[in-house]
């Protein structure tokens, strides 16, 4: 195994060291993939979505449809590990006690997450909202509200997260957020538009095609932020777990 | 619904349906099969309508459908010409029949979790409704990775040693889409587009055509795809992956995941790169069309060896990913056509193949030869159907099998490619073999040492549950149908579906 | 210049579906034999009626042409009804409704098992030989072929026990894997470099194509129709001999080995053209390998023992015997070759009739057992006499006359060595056939057990033989009968 | 020599990039512990996450973010801004990533569970009893 690896490694290898020399060299301004589409959207984008974060603007905008299947690749992944890992019903019942002096517990830990948690969902909220004018967005924004969850169950432990957060409520959100997004779609299909056409809310909001396209923007960011949330929790507890949902790791 | 509405409701309607069965499918089982159903159901109409319009067309090129309202480049379209109109028909229709089929076997299968496995069915269908049906090479990729996570986790669902198969497979499949992505990236630098249209327009200018990089990218993509779909000699992970897993999984997964491959790979040859570029400028025809023909006899001796029913019926997977890559590194139009023509035909020969293997195993427990002892006599529908699906296989005229491999022997000799010829008919006959031995044992119940002359009469019917029937009657009616509607096929679809420069 | 035809349009393809319609009934009533043998009857009947109403629209010197469906672009499945396919329609399917009758009296004298499944099959079987006298180009033809191939099966294997299954492999080995991997690439070399697969009398392949690949060809499409039983893909033949004799006899004497020759005089008048074939002397290639056969297969003949073993090697020395006459490429051998499928399926199948009926009367299969037996059973020697003389081509029976125009034709071919061959078998043909009929009737029976009174086979099994033995007779005088199909076929 | 030098050094995102993904694939393809392919295609991944992000590199470019006020008012100059669309082609190569990567590990964790070991080796033993 270890030589047919070599060998494989070496002919690729050479052909991607071939290719290099091919390629422009490392922050070429003439380079073809930085004068064609990127022009357009630098030049264009805010002409077209009032959105500043060009980044965000593509994501969100031209690029919408890629992105609403980006969200469903993070919510195909969370059902595919809880279809993989969860087992219900349980084999056992738990004896469910609140255990504050579990080996490991750190009150100073557990203070500091208290403290902790609510300032990153704050800044997760920012993150989210601000993200088409600043750095940021649903992805972040969400990864962020994860994170502050899967602090929670990594201080406490899976079980007080979960007394926060059922995971009927995390599976609901997951496929909420998704739809959210795929709505948000829908409503201008509804509309007469093509799907992901921001345009058609503008009638219905009474606001411009432009600013239609940027709250679109905001509505789809949203729905990613849920469904974000909701997975990488969902992923931690089950990995962390084994699919058991007890104390974890 | 407006009538151009009908590209993106292809895609929507099992995504929307896997939301729907995760939010409710949870109350009740059958809440989550009839959604899943109905979506199904909603996805195939239009698929149906949208080949309608294509053929009502064919002649005046593709349709597109912008969304977002973005002109492309910018944003993303999707392109339905008749190739991939008939590819999405298929994919659609045999995914609405395993859909039926479903029924019992998840509810055996997987009674805990039914819902969620119904989410990720719907997830995987949708997933490769979008790669056929997209026309951005980019989304082509986010589309391939939905299709592959939804895989992973239905094929997981065999438990014991499906893991470690599912494992493999993961890995495998992770190498290929990540060449894949790197093609795409060595694309997207030289050309600066991800619009496989534009992205095609571009690549005639002398530049590109003999630029190092694009090479390397069109062999990369090559050989990723070659891995998702089997390709000998990259084939080893689908075997175990598919002969582990559960019923259902095997019968949704083995006819549609290794055939959009192909198509993809058919895509990205005469839609991304041109005809010259990857006929003549790669110059790789004829040590491809040689692995092809490898591929051919390396899957059929494979499963000659077997004595598991599904893992036999994996192999011919194999050598049948042969036929279609053979066929169009052919380089002539008849080769071609009949690659195409094979992953419509060869889609619904394996969903049969596996529904009928699914449903005898379902009523007998055993998934051995030997579980097909007596079966003309226990389940005589199934057997009969059983018996067209492996009729096509073996390529007895006119099942849609015997076409395929018209065009594909067509293609063989007019290349000059008698390797290839050979191969074709060395399968067909290694298919004859196979499939006449199971017949064999499913036509005499007298061989058991216990039974005696006589006794077969007291053999009980009992055959596979009506939602299990029907579907496979309808796949077996279909491979008839397709076969004798060869020629309208042929003339009103894939003819135009052939890119320029190659006409039968 | 042609009238309007005096049927329907689509009679070719009725007769073909009158069988195939009658599957689904004769599966329904499987409860009530006598109504299923009905429907067996009744469908034969039909077909038979039907052949017979495009019979002189024929022999007008007509030929009616139908299509069905258009398969693959440019290529119909396409029935075409010429003198030659109506000779072949003409002798099967009175053939059918005789062996129907003999069925009945076989399969219920010895209580077969699953009589439904086999009068249903048998009737698809039907189906697709009448499929093929009628095929207006090699791809129908294929079709109906291997329609065939499948459809027997069922019927080879019929006992489903271990001699049945090994059969049963070997039949469908030697069928199935001759057509896959030899007649149908040439079908589609054929279609490729001619580009066209209809029948016509001049051949399909432009003029000045090369003689090499044309002969590889021949070959390919000679070997690969293996229901003609040329070696050395021949050894099916015996081995499905232990299908049930109505089988043996109606397929194996008519409709399965017959639409071999068949498929293959097709390819040589219509596919090559007999001119073609005569210009590259491609016949004497034909004539070589057939004429191998005809001599191997009669010495092989000489040594079996079972009687129907015996009449296999038989057929397969008499089907090439065909393939000879129309392969000397020359008028009077294709007549006479035409000709003979003809007067050797009533002999033959004569012959199975009788061997069956000896079964179901005493069980007898081997020939050393049958010394004296001419004397239970009068009536059935008879037939197999007068059977023996019409294959072994002695007057007063059809297969001399046949004989005669194929002697004619290797003189008229100027291939003079073929006499020879024609000589020699017909001697061991006697050779093979005359003991039997001796020891049947003259012969010091040793086991004197069986010496009691007449012990006729029923009714329905001793009719059949009789009356292809009476049609034997018959076409000694009036060959004209069918040559008249044939001189219309070849006048085109 | 400078040329080679140049060319070396202006490139060097390429090579760093093609090393990483040499070094995941091999870990993918040779390793014998299973969770060391998962490592290994984490690293593969990321290498091609890198490739991508660095095409996006404009000299004397800034994040694509216009200023406020600043676009509504003057022409916006493209080249002072680096290209968008490999971040965003990025963003979805990230997250497919993470998606493989918990799908793996949940695998994995089911293999151990069966099997009672991640050695390839060692499986594949139980698997032939």
């Amino acid at each position: 195994m270890k030589k047919t690896a070599l060998i494989i490694i070496a002919v690729l290898g050479i052909l991607l060291l071939r290719a290099a020399e091919d390629l422009p060299s490392w922050g070429d301004p003439q380079s073809p993939a930085s004068v064609h589409l990127s022009n357009y959207y630098l030049e264009e984008s805010y002409e077209e979505t009032s959105v500043p974060n060009i980044v965000t603007a593509v994501l969100a905008d031209y690029r919408s449809y890629d992105t609403l299947f980006e969200t469903v690749v993070i919510f195909c992944a969370g059902i595919t590990v809880l279809l993989i890992l969860r087992r219900t019903p349980r084999r056992w019942p738990k004896v469910i006690s609140p255990r504050p002096n579990r080996p490991g517990a750190d009150i100073i830990l557990q203070t500091a997450a208290r403290l902790l948690v609510p300032m990153m969902q704050l800044f997760a909220l920012y993150v989210v909202a601000h993200g088409h004018h600043s750095p940021g967005g649903g992805f972040q924004g969400g990864v962020i509200l994860g994170a502050s969850l899967i602090l929670l169950a990594l201080s406490y432990d899976i079980e007080m997260a979960l007394h926060r957060f059922k995971e009927k409520f995390v599976l609901l959100f997951s496929a909420g957020g998704v739809l959210l997004y795929a709505a948000i779609g829908l409503v201008c299909l509804y509309l007469g538009r093509n799907f992901l056409a921001y345009g058609a809310w503008a009638d219905l909001l009474g606001i411009s095609e432009l600013a239609a396209h940027s709250h679109g923007m905001l509505g789809v960011e949203i729905g990613v932020a849920i469904t974000v949330l909701c997975i990488m929790f969902s992923l931690y507890i089950d990995l962390a777990s084994g699919g058991d949902l007890d104390e974890g790791l | 619904m407006s009538l151009e509405q009908h590209a993106i409701i292809i895609i929507l309607a099992p995504l929307l349906g896997a939301l729907v069965i995760s939010l409710i499918g949870g109350l009740h089982r059958r809440v989550a099969y009839l959604t899943l159903v109905a979506a199904l159901a909603v996805s195939f109409s239009s698929t149906i309508a949208t080949l309608s319009q294509v053929a009502a067309r064919a002649a005046e090129g593709p349709l597109h459908y912008f969304l977002g309202d973005w002109q492309p480049p910018y944003g993303i379209e999707l392109v339905i010409d008749p190739l991939n109109a008939l590819v999405l028909t298929m994919v659609a229709g045999v995914s609405l029949l395993v859909a039926i089929y479903s029924k019992e076997t998840v509810r055996r299968e997987s009674p805990d979790r039914l819902h969620h496995y119904y989410t990720l069915f719907a997830l995987l269908v949708a997933g490769l409704l979008g790669i056929t049906a997209t026309g951005d090479i980019f989304n082509l990729y986010v589309l391939t990775e939905i299709a592959a996570l939804a895989s992973y986790a239905l094929l997981a669902s065999g438990r014991g040693f499906a893991y470690y198969a599912t494992f493999k497979y993961i890995i495998m499949g992770t190498i290929g889409a990540c060449f894949y992505l790197l093609g795409v990236g060595y694309l997207y630098i030289k050309t600066g587009t991800l619009n496989m249209a534009e992205m095609q327009a571009f690549m005639t200018r002398p530049a590109l055509l003999h630029s190092e990089s694009i090479r390397v990218a069109f062999i990369l993509i090559m050989v990723g795809l070659w891995i998702k779909m089997a390709f000998f000699p990259l084939h080893g992970w689908l075997p175990n992956a598919y002969t582990r897993t559960s019923t259902t999984t095997s019968c949704l997964v083995a006819p549609l995941m290794t055939k959009v491959s192909v198509y993809v790979m058919i895509r990205v040859m005469f839609g991304v790169f041109t005809l010259p570029y990857a006929y003549h400028v790669m110059g790789w025809n004829t040590a491809v069309v040689w692995l092809a023909s490898l591929a051919i006899v390396a899957g059929s001796i494979g499963a000659l060896a077997q004595t598991n029913l599904k893992r036999m019926l994996t192999y011919i997977i194999v050598a049948e990913v042969g036929y279609m890559v053979g066929g169009a590194w052919l380089g002539n139009a008849a080769g071609l056509t009949g690659a195409i023509y094979h992953i419509i035909s060869d889609g619904l020969m394996t969903a049969c193949l596996f529904m009928a293997v699914g449903a005898i195993t379902f009523k007998t427990g055993e998934i051995n030869l030997e579980a097909m002892r007596g079966v003309f006599r226990r389940m005589p529908v199934t057997a009969a159907i059983f018996v067209v699906g492996g009729l096509a296989m073996i390529g007895i005229p006119p099942t849609c099998g015997f076409f395929s491999k018209w065009y594909l022997l067509s293609g063989g000799l007019a290349a000059g490619h008698y390797g290839f010829v050979v191969a074709l008919l060395f399968s067909s006959l290694v298919n004859a073999v196979l499939f006449f031995r199971l017949f064999e044992i499913g036509y005499y119940p007298l061989f058991d040492a216990q039974s005696e002359a006589g006794q077969h009469d007291k053999v009980v019917v009992a055959e596979a549950p009506l939602s299990m029937l029907v579907p496979m009657l309808i796949t077996a009616a279909m491979i008839l149908v397709v076969g004798l509607y060869t020629s309208r096929i042929v003339s009103g679809l894939i003819e135009y579906a052939l890119p320029a420069g190659l006409k039968l | 210049m042609m009238d309007t035809a005096p049927f329907l349009a689509a009679t070719p393809a009725l007769a073909v579906a009158t069988s195939l319609v009658a599957v689904p009934l004769i599966a329904i009533s499987g409860r009530w034999p006598n109504l299923r043998e009905g429907w067996t009857f009744l469908a034969g009947a039909v077909k038979l009626l039907l052949v017979l109403s495009m019979a002189g629209w024929i022999l007008a010197g007509h030929t009616h042409t139908y299509d069905l469906w258009e398969v693959l672009p440019g290529l119909m499945i396409r029935f075409k009804v010429d003198g030659f396919g109506m000779l072949f329609a003409l002798v099967a399917s009175p053939l059918w409704l005789i062996t129907s009758i003999y069925s009945v009296g076989y399969m219920r004298s010895l209580d077969e098992h699953a009589q439904t499944r086999y009068f249903c099959f048998f009737a698809v079987a039907l189906s697709a030989t009448i499929g093929v006298a009628f095929s207006g180009n090699l791809f129908t033809l294929y079709l109906f072929y291997e329609m065939l191939s499948l459809s027997t099966y069922p019927l080879v294997t019929h006992h489903q026990d271990k001699e049945a299954r090994g059969g049963g492999r070997k039949y469908l080995t030697y069928l199935l894997g001759t057509s896959i991997a030899f007649a149908l690439p040439a079908m589609i070399i054929t279609y490729m470099t001619a580009g066209s697969l209809e029948f016509s009398a001049a051949g399909v392949f432009p003029a000045g194509t090369s003689p090499a690949p044309l002969t590889t060809l021949l070959l390919l499409f000679l070997f690969g129709f293996a229901k003609a039983g040329i070696m050395p893909f021949h050894s099916w033949l015996p081995g499905a001999m232990v299908a049930p004799t109505p089988v043996s006899a109606l397929l194996h004497a008519v409709a399965v080995v017959k639409v071999g020759v068949f498929s293959i005089v097709r390819v040589f008048t219509g596919i090559f053209g007999l001119e073609l074939l005569a210009d590259l002397h491609l016949n004497t290639l034909i004539c070589s390998i057939a004429g191998c056969t005809v001599l191997v297969s009669s010495l092989m003949a000489l040594s079996q023992d079972n009687l129907k073993r015996r009449l296999a090697f038989s057929t397969i020395g008499q089907l090439s015997y065909i393939i000879l006459g129309v392969g000397l490429a020359s008028k009077l051998g294709a007549q006479g070759g035409m000709l003979h499928i003809a007067m050797h399926a009533f002999g033959k199948i004569t012959l199975f009739f009788c061997a069956g009926a000896i079964f179901v009367a005493t069980g007898k299969k081997y020939i050393s057992e049958m010394g004296g037996i001419g004397r239970q059973m009068p009536i059935t020697m008879t037939a197999f006499f007068v059977g023996s003389l019409s294959v072994i081509g002695l007057p007063p029976a059809g297969g001399l006359i046949s004989k005669l125009f194929m002697v004619q034709g290797a003189l008229q071919a100027e291939l003079a060595w073929v006499l020879v061959i024609y000589l020699i078998s017909s001697l061991l043909n006697a050779a093979y056939f005359f003991p039997i009929v001796y020891q049947a009737f003259f012969g010091s029976s040793q086991e004197a057990q069986h010496q009691g009174p007449r012990q006729e086979a029923p009714f329905c099994a001793v009719l059949p033989p009789v009356l292809t033995a009476t049609a034997s007779v018959v076409l000694f005088f009036f060959p004209g009968i069918f040559l008249d199909f044939i001189t219309v076929f070849l006048a085109s | 020599m400078e040329d080679l030098f140049n060319y070396i050094i202006g490139r060097y995102n390429y090579w760093a990039a093609i090393i990483l993904l040499l070094i995941g694939l091999y870990g993918m393809i040779a390793k014998n512990n299973l969770l060391k392919k998962v490592i290994g295609m984490t690293i593969f991944q990321a290498a091609i996450i890198l490739f991508y992000v660095s095409i996006g590199d404009k000299r004397g470019a800034t994040i694509p973010i216009l200023d406020h006020g600043h676009g509504t008012h003057q022409a916006i100059e493209a080249a002072a801004y680096a290209n968008p669309l490999p971040h965003v082609l990025m963003l979805t190569a990230i997250v497919v990533g993470v998606s493989t990567l918990g799908v793996a590990l949940a695998i994995l964790q089911k293999i151990y569970r069966v099997h009672g070991t991640i050695e390839e080796d060692e499986i594949l033993e139980t698997i032939d009893q």
